[in-house]
């Protein structure tokens, strides 16, 4: 499956890109997480949600969509 | 008001005074209108470890950011009898003192008006993907965080 | 605080949104302030047994009214941990959809800002000596009476 | 005692005048206000609060101060 992944604030920081777009051939957000944790050290230690299709969801959700989003903490207001 | 298609509540820069004004005069002709009560939003020179803020820069998860902000205003119109409800959020750079917040909401009665504020302030600072880097004066930052 | 001469609140006829938007401007160089919270009340077009209010005609034992804001002033920065407050209320004649109340707090945080209005507004509401004559568009009247 | 009564609002109305100074030879708020209901039989009526000095007293109140004021209902904001 091919999917964009957003990044926002200080995980674009350490992506160094706002967006990138992969094949993916697992089934969890917990395995998408791996890789990026493989590919992106500096994000382990980092507070974010995934959000897919706009919309928060968990380390066991299947992934579905095809716009994924990693936020950091928000500061709106 | 379900087919209506969410309008950005996005604005570039800081909120003025004069449009925080004129949106009020606006709603003079609406007499069914008894109360009023505006949330606003400005930006702080906190000190943090001796390093002073002099502007925040919004960013946000935009088309998720307009859709939670929609999702807001229909459940406190739903929870509150609202006349009216208005939103207005900065993006880009916000310089301290300035404004980067404006929620308005309008009821014919007073106790409406103070529990739908705090309500979609809450629900803003909780649900709404808006991010903030704190800008200090020598140039370095740190990231926002709401608590 | 205690040697200041309590200034007097009110306005002689409506609160115009230009002097709203002025005095939000005027609060951009407190750069503690991250938070306003601002409630008007506006005289609503009630309509009571057929007939629709105009306008209200407001009168108050001046002095008395007076010290009660600066009670109320006093005990909110008491509690309250509040930069700023300020209150105006109008005099004489405000006609439907004209504000006739404008109460302003600023602190550095909103759960703050939140309650102080709310009991700001509540105390004005009940310890006020104003007094609100409803004007019909037939010129008859009848005297408000808050709740 | 020389004393000064305000009427305010609807009781002024009722009174046809904002203001009145009389002599007051009784001792509590009530003994005024017995005065005043044979004065104005339509104040029997209305619902009012008694200020004293500015501040709110109760009937049994003994008068003091030189002003007194009839307050009707609040109306404020």
């Amino acid at each position: 499956m091919f999917i964009t992944i957003k990044y926002f604030g200080q995980i674009a920081e350490i992506t160094k890109q706002n967006e990138e777009s992969m094949e993916f051939s697992g089934r969890l957000v917990s395995e998408l997480l791996d890789i990026l944790y493989s590919k992106y050290d500096a994000l382990k230690s980092k507070d974010f949600q995934v959000a897919q299709n706009q919309e928060l969801v968990f380390d066991n959700t299947e992934i579905t969509g095809s716009e994924i989003a990693l936020l950091p903490p928000f500061a709106g207001g | 008001m379900n087919n209506k298609k969410p309008k950005s509540v996005f604005k570039e820069g800081a909120i003025n005074s004069e449009f925080i004004g004129n949106s009020i005069y606006k709603h003079q002709t609406k007499t069914s209108i008894g109360a009023h009560n505006i949330f606003l939003g400005q930006v702080r020179a906190d000190v943090i470890d001796g390093k002073t803020v002099s502007a925040i820069e919004y960013t946000a998860y935009e088309d998720m950011a307009n859709s939670k902000f929609y999702e807001i205003r229909e459940s406190a119109f739903e929870k509150f009898d609202l006349t009216c409800m208005h939103i207005y959020h900065s993006l880009g750079k916000v310089s301290t003192g300035e404004i980067c917040l404006f929620v308005f909401v309008s009821s014919p009665r007073r106790k409406v008006v103070f529990e739908a504020l705090e309500y979609i302030v809450e629900a803003i600072k909780a649900d709404v993907p808006v991010f903030g880097k704190e800008i200090f004066e020598d140039e370095t930052h740190q990231w926002k965080q709401n608590t």
